[in-house]
């Protein structure tokens, strides 16, 4: 039984251990690594759906650059915190009432949040916001400006990172925390009280409550959600293209690099895959077995 | 203890008369000085532990001299004797991370040179692809000339990124090694596509198993009920997020439907909350972690062995059911299906539905007493793995590897360039090349004739064999 | 009686000296050699220059005193507290164990442990830096608990003699404890 | 078997005659403790021993017969032989010394015949000194050998007060002192200690002393001298070796501790010291005053370019500047007594040195009375902010900490919490760096009291727990503290049994003060350094030294 010896086997070799088998130990059969497989389960993605996918990821992108946009019209003076805060309102009752809409069409299972609730969370926003704006006004005094920008960039790009993309309507909190950290910064900037209270609602619009519409619209009307996509985007370059051009072209590089060239890329790069499966890998379980214990 | 130092006495006494002759008996009788290497050994507990542990055992029982070279667990440290003069080194090296060592390639060279010279090894088997130290001695024999076995324990994937870089360590460590043996085809399998091997040189030696601890005993079950016995580790890869599916799922259909599950582990709240949720406290029990010789008596309680694990190499766990005169239902992974004939288990998908269609099976045969007997299946399984086979085989290992010949340094370059790529090939034929001049340092330090000869307690000149008083004596010692 | 030489795990020459007084007290002496002269000049010699190196540097006369110093001040410690010439063991048969170690300055050590409390004498193994070594040692009993082992007292702790020298010491070591339990 | 016979050196040339010594039980050994010379009446002797026995409790017999070469008689064999029968014993040891040997010869007088082994040892130091570990038990005949000889020899001291002066009827030869030389002072003093003790111990009971509260460290010195004054002045006589060396130790170090103070009130009263250290105490708070205001604002400015946060740095540095204006006018109203104060401080020194220390830590602690609280205040704020932090970057990263478990869980806010968190957080850590700073500051110049006071306290400390008699007697008479014994051989000739010579191997002067170290309460830091800075790191307040006492309740 040990390695090299009775070379010549009346019977076909089994994969049994238990049974005393006259091969030798090492004994190479033809069968081996028969039940090797390649590449299993592996799926095929459409173009085009992996475009309208990334789409959500230019959005956001977008969002961001319509908020510096904004932030950037203020801290020049071109734009006056009272017509911020009127056009932010506005929207916000228009986005309000999509929402309501939205939402009545199908009966959603979770219980809705009633109108109080939604009245009391924006009291509280304004209220902090407003009663803070002094404090926040000075916080930043004494920092260079040039640190206030990077802790800006680093916070919105984490902002960028850690988004939820694919279920954005509970924001993530890292996300959402990093944009108002962001925007915290940037509205300390700004000349006056007001701006800086201005500023953090608009930041409120776009990072918190902007992406539960966006949501809302993605499941319940995805055809417009593509337009709706594709309608931010232009916006962001736009806003952008208005202070800066060069901001403008990079953005736009940046879109088109996200939502056609990375798909791309991942199309082309599936095709080099190569990964070995057989009887040896770790079982997956597959089945949710959480209601069992919850 | 004193017993023990004039033992030492005697036995170099005896060591110089017979030093003449012993070279000849040693070619003719084939007998080796088997070194076996690993992290894992006694205090800790497991598979790999009792493996080296067993095969240490019938390997002396044949004659050869067996040390083992270990790292220091808490204050066991130094050199220990277990039962039969089995010499156990336990090295001051850091450990890492689940008992693994710290490699940094180097500093394990002196210490386990020095093992190495003074026990005169000829064979040098590391166990366990886990362990560094085992790495590390492979790669050190090597340097100083020895030969190789290595014994590969489990399963890996190629996935992650954490299995794509073992298996190149894997594959460096390997390259050279005069043999590998694995515990199972499938582990085989497993083993010669992550390290790249020629299939030839892979022997598949299965673990084996104690059956004359694990006797049937049928006046421990409860015949008005039917109880299901898990022993396992209480960790995900065992499985035990499938176990908590099964056990409300059969609970409710049969009530008189027991659970026995011993072990202990980080999933142990898993079942917990299980239990808690639909109130299963008195079928349900969790033993906790079990000792070695309890476990019999928890299994010899049960009809019914359930076996939950995601991978497996061999699964020593449902022989030790099977001999203990259960039924053996187990998920279809590893080498599982390898291990026993297929009258004797009942093999499932690893799912919720699958595991609960094959305990109902089973279920309903042992109800209509549509099963063989426990001394039957005891009967069966009794002779299908034992240890004296398992070192039987690994003994004609060993003679086949002594007769190979060592390669030079730089046909060693040469040949971990060409097997391990380009890049890591490169890497570590620089650091076997330094390893060879650490070596050469170390050898002007502390010349070979400078470091005393080891008085053998186990093998051909081994004392404990000649006075039998003293086994006993130092048995004890274990503790 | 004439000395024995023997090595030490090193390598380095040591002389083993036994005595017999009496049938049941027996004395072995292990001598290491002296600091060879060269090795204590090359460790001044280095210091100095060091020193007057960094004197070249900074032209401050406290480097040269304070080098001085050091070199004496070690050298004095070395020889008090580090470097033992003479290691000696002691049994006397039905009184106990003397082991006593004489530092090069003269200074001497000696420790007494009365039969009663002793085991037995063994040789064991253990690892020494990055060394296995044999040494022999004293094995002391536990006063609770007379079977158990309590602590362990290696001889010849500073000269490490290797096996043969060892067994030597160890043979007549057990000769005398055989003979009076 | 061997036999050993512990033979005293001081017998080595006494005249023939008895052996009287003991048996070792459970061990095949016998003490030699003197020989009784010719002539003798049996039963005198018979009585004396009988004596000598109830007076030590050792149980002492005749060994057997002692004989030197010069009276080289005949006839004195064969009446060494008889002696036996009228001193019946189990064995009888018959040691002569032969001339031109060294060693002596000893043969048994029993049923077996074994090696003989003689173990000389200096009769004097073996009886005065005490074997270490100190063990209190009775003699216990499982007991080591050693141990028993030095309790034999040192309980048998009523033996030794027979002396060559004595006029009795036996002579005998073992270690003499040279007869008991009484000296009037040490009589007096002895005589009036009792009644001294007793009046201090009166008198401490009367004094209320349990009203001492144990911030201050003086009156933590006061309550600790003032029990071990109690311990010292206790009527009764110190049982044991450990009590009476723990009260020798007490003793010097209180005397030692006294004349120190002594010292130091001779210098400061001499020179006119006191007004000196008067005049220039003020001057100095005043500058320290001003440097900690320069201090200040220059944290208010931009300290080592770091910039501030304007506002909360402007209303930290007027609060503290208050404070220290506060302290000035202070210490201004309290000038014209300071060296009144200092005066009558300086006669603490009289009670000894340890108590000037204590008293002058306990100055320091109040002098530095407005740092601890800038230090307080700084570290309560900077706390405050640490426990926001991290509380709030949990909120920050989604996470909360679960009390029950322990352990962080991950969790899901809602939109206004998240806001609100977010918005304290980045105000927080805005502010942050400003309060870091005044912490940082006056943290450090807290470490530099505390750094005082414990080299103060440390110091006191080493006075009241140094056991300086134990030390004296290790250094003048070495052989009073044995950690063991040692042997050398003393005469080996081939045909006399083999003489060892006994020696007694002295403590190490580290282990006597280990052993002997009074317990003390406070000695130790309160944490370790990784606790410390951890605790520094927090933002907890650190103090310098805790007390048992504290700890207990």
């Amino acid at each position: 039984m040990g390695p090299d010896s009775a070379p010549d086997p009346p019977v076909p070799w089994r994969k049994v251990l238990w049974e005393r088998q006259p091969f030798p130990d090492n004994y190479v059969d033809g069968r081996f690594l028969e039940e090797l497989r390649r590449n299993e389960g592996l799926r095929q993605y459409h173009y085009w759906a992996v475009v309208k996918e990334a789409g959500s990821v230019g959005q956001q992108l977008s969002c961001v650059a319509i908020f510096i946009t904004v932030w950037l019209y203020m801290e020049q003076g071109l734009l006056s915190p009272e017509v911020l805060l009127l056009t932010s309102l506005v929207c916000a009752m228009l986005g309000y009432g999509l929402h309501q809409v939205l939402a009545s069409t199908v009966d959603s299972g979770d219980e809705p949040r009633t109108r109080l609730a939604d009245l009391q969370s924006a009291a509280i926003f304004l209220s902090f916001t407003y009663g803070f704006s002094p404090v926040l006004k000075t916080l930043t005094e004494s920092v260079s400006t040039d640190t206030v920008y990077a802790m800006s960039a680093v916070m919105l790009l984490a902002h960028l990172i850690f988004f939820p993309y694919t279920q954005p309507s509970p924001p993530g909190s890292l996300s959402l925390n990093a944009a108002l950290f962001a925007s915290v910064c940037l509205a300390s900037r700004l000349p006056g009280a007001l701006h800086t209270f201005a500023m953090l609602s608009c930041a409120l619009l776009v990072f918190a409550l902007w992406p539960c519409l966006l949501q809302r619209l993605r499941e319940k009307a995805p055809s417009q959600f593509t337009g709706v996509c594709v309608g931010m985007c232009i916006g962001g370059i736009g806003g952008l293209g208005s202070q800066s051009l060069v901001g403008a072209v990079l953005l736009a590089l940046a879109l088109g690099n996200v939502t056609f060239f990375c798909p791309l890329l991942l199309i082309t790069l599936q095709r080099q895959k190569d990964n070995i499966q057989g009887p040896w890998d770790e079982a997956e379980i597959h089945e949710d077995l959480s209601h069992f214990i919850q | 203890m004193g017993q023990r130092g004039r033992a030492v006495l005697q036995s170099n006494a005896s060591q110089q008369e017979s030093s003449g002759t012993s070279q000849d008996a040693l070619k003719h009788n084939r007998k080796h000085n088997i070194c076996m290497v690993s992290d894992f050994f006694y205090p800790n507990m497991g598979g790999v532990e009792s493996h080296i542990y067993l095969l240490s055992q019938c390997l002396i029982e044949k004659g050869h001299k067996v040390v083992i070279v270990t790292h220091s667990y808490g204050k066991r440290k130094g050199v220990r004797y277990l039962t039969n003069g089995l010499k156990v080194y336990y090295l001051p090296l850091q450990v890492m991370y689940n008992q693994s060592t710290v490699t940094t390639c180097f500093h394990s060279l002196p210490l386990l040179r020095c093992v190495l010279v003074r026990e005169r090894i000829t064979v040098v088997h590391a166990h366990s692809s886990f362990s560094a130290l085992a790495h590390d001695s492979l790669f050190h024999a090597k340097t100083m000339g020895l030969n190789t076995v290595f014994t590969d324990h489990s399963l890996f994937g190629f996935a992650d990124i954490s299995s794509v870089l073992t298996n190149k360590l894997l594959t460096i460590t390997l390259c050279d090694t005069n043999h590998i043996v694995c515990v199972s085809y499938t582990s085989k399998e497993n083993t010669v596509l992550r390290a790249a091997l020629n299939p030839e040189i892979v022997s598949v030696i299965p673990n084996a198993v104690e059956s004359t601890d694990f006797t049937p005993d049928p006046s421990q079950r409860r015949d008005d009920r039917i109880t299901i016995v898990v022993i396992s580790r209480l960790v995900y890869r065992k499985g035990i997020d499938l176990l908590g599916g099964i056990i409300p799922e059969l609970c409710l259909k049969h009530p008189d439907l027991n659970f026995l599950i011993g072990g202990e582990g980080p999933k142990r709240l898993v079942l917990e909350e299980v239990r808690e949720k639909y109130q299963l406290h008195d079928r349900v029990r969790l033993l906790g972690a079990l000792e070695h010789k309890d476990v019999r008596n928890v299994l010899v309680q049960g009809h019914i062995f359930l076996n939950t694990s995601l991978t497996e190499a061999f699964c020593m766990a449902i022989v030790e059911g099977a001999s203990c005169g259960l039924q053996v239902v187990s998920t279809c992974v590893g080498g599982i299906p390898e291990v026993l004939p297929e009258d004797l288990i009942t093999l499932c998908e690893p799912n919720v539905r699958s595991l609960c269609a094959g305990l109902e099976k089973v279920i309903a045969r042992q109800r209509s007493g549509a099963v063989p007997t426990p001394a039957s299946i005891h009967a069966r399984v009794k002779n299908l793995y034992t240890w004296r086979n398992v070192a039987e085989r690994t003994e004609k290992v060993y003679d086949r590897v002594v007769g190979e010949e060592v390669l030079p340094l730089h046909m060693r370059i040469q040949r971990l360039r060409s097997h391990c790529g380009p890049v890591a090939g490169s890497i570590f034929a620089f650091v076997a090349v330094l390893d060879f001049l650490f070596l050469l340092l170390l050898q002007w330090l502390v010349p070979d004739q400078i470091m005393d000869l080891a008085v053998d307690a186990s093998g051909p000149f081994g004392m404990w064999n000649q006075e039998s008083g003293i086994k006993k004596r130092t048995s004890s010692q274990k503790s | 009686m004439e000395g024995e030489s023997f090595t030490d795990i090193n390598g380095t020459p040591i002389f083993l000296d036994c005595q017999s007084h009496s049938t049941f007290c027996r004395e072995f002496t292990v001598t290491s050699p002296k600091v060879p002269v060269t090795k204590v000049i090359v460790f001044t010699c280095s210091i100095w220059l060091l020193a007057y190196a960094v004197f070249l540097f900074t032209e401050d006369t406290v480097v040269l005193t304070s080098a001085i110093l050091i070199t004496l001040v070690s050298m004095m410690l070395y020889v008090h507290l580090v470097k033992v010439e003479q290691e000696t063991l002691f049994i006397i048969g039905s009184l106990g164990v003397q082991m006593s170690s004489s530092y090069a300055s003269g200074r001497e050590t000696t420790t007494f442990i009365e039969l009663n409390k002793i085991k037995d004498i063994v040789i064991n193994e253990a690892i020494y830096m990055h060394q296995i070594i044999y040494y022999l040692c004293v094995l002391l009993k536990d006063p609770s608990d007379p079977d158990a082992v309590s602590s362990v007292v290696p001889l010849f702790q500073s000269s490490k003699p290797r096996l043969n020298c060892l067994m030597k010491v160890y043979r007549s070591c057990q000769e005398i404890l055989s003979k009076c339990p | 078997m061997v036999l050993k016979i512990f033979y005293p050196q001081c017998c080595n040339l006494a005249n023939s005659g008895l052996l009287i010594g003991s048996w070792i039980q459970g061990h095949n050994s016998a003490v030699v403790l003197a020989v009784v010379h010719y002539p003798f009446i049996p039963g005198q002797v018979k009585r004396y021993i009988q004596q000598v026995s109830t007076a030590s409790g050792v149980k002492l017999s005749v060994l057997g017969s002692w004989s030197l070469p010069s009276e080289a008689e005949k006839g004195v064999e064969n009446f060494l032989r008889d002696l036996r029968t009228i001193f019946p014993q189990d064995r009888w040891l018959q040691i002569s010394r032969k001339m031109g040997q060294t060693g002596f010869n000893c043969s048994i007088l029993d049923r077996s015949q074994g090696t003989i082994l003689f173990v000389h040892y200096d009769q004097r130091n073996v009886m005065l000194s005490q074997l270490h570990p100190i063990q209190t038990e009775e003699l216990d005949p499982s007991d080591s050998e050693l141990r028993q000889v030095f309790q034999i020899v040192s309980l048998s001291q009523p033996l030794f007060l027979l002396d060559r002066y004595d006029d009795g009827p036996l002579k005998s030869t073992h270690w003499q002192s040279g007869g008991q030389e009484a000296s009037i002072i040490v009589e007096l003093l002895k005589m009036a200690s009792v009644p001294l003790c007793l009046t201090i111990s009166c008198l401490l009971h009367l004094l209320p002393l349990n009203f001492l509260c144990s911030k201050l460290s003086t009156c933590v010195q006061l309550s600790y001298r003032s029990d071990h004054l109690r311990a010292l002045s206790s009527p009764k006589t110190a049982v044991g070796h450990s009590e009476f060396m723990r009260k020798a130790n007490v003793l010097v170090s209180i005397l030692v501790d006294m004349a120190l103070g002594f010292l130091l009130m001779y210098w400061l009263y001499s020179d006119n010291h006191i007004s000196m250290l008067a005049n220039a105490l003020v001057p100095a708070a005043d500058h320290v005053a001003k440097e900690l205001e320069e201090l200040l604002q220059w944290l208010m400015g931009a300290p080592a370019g770091l910039k501030m946060n304007r506002a909360l740095d402007e209303v930290l540095g007027r609060f503290f500047l208050y404070h220290i204006h506060l302290w000035i006018s202070y210490i201004h109203l309290m000038s014209p007594f300071v060296e009144t104060i200092l005066w009558y401080g300086g006669l603490s020194a009289g009670l000894g040195l340890s108590f000037a220390l204590a008293l002058l830590s306990d100055m320091v602690a109040l002098l530095t009375f407005h740092i601890y609280c800038f230090y307080v205040y700084g570290a309560r704020l900077y706390c405050l902010k640490i426990y926001g932090l991290s509380s709030l970057w949990r909120l920050f990263r989604g996470k909360k900490w679960n009390v029950l478990r322990q352990r962080v869980d991950s969790c899901s806010y809602d939109l206004d919490q998240l806001f609100i968190g977010t918005l304290l957080f980045t105000i927080l850590l805005f502010l942050f760096p400003t309060t870091a700073l005044y912490y940082l500051v006056f943290t450090l110049l807290r470490l530099l009291v505390v750094v005082l006071q414990g080299i103060l306290h440390l110091t006191v400390d080493l006075i009241n727990s140094l056991p300086l008699f134990a030390v004296a007697l290790r250094l003048t008479r070495f052989y009073r503290l044995a950690e063991g014994v040692k042997f050398s051989v003393l005469c080996d000739e081939p045909d006399t049994p083999l003489h060892l010579l006994m020696e007694i191997n002295p403590l190490s002067c580290a282990s006597v003060i280990k052993t002997y170290r009074t317990p003390t309460y406070s000695c130790y830091p309160k944490d370790s350094w990784t606790n410390l800075v951890k605790k520094l790191f927090v933002g907890e307040l650190i103090y310098p030294w805790k007390h048992k006492t504290i700890k207990t309740d």
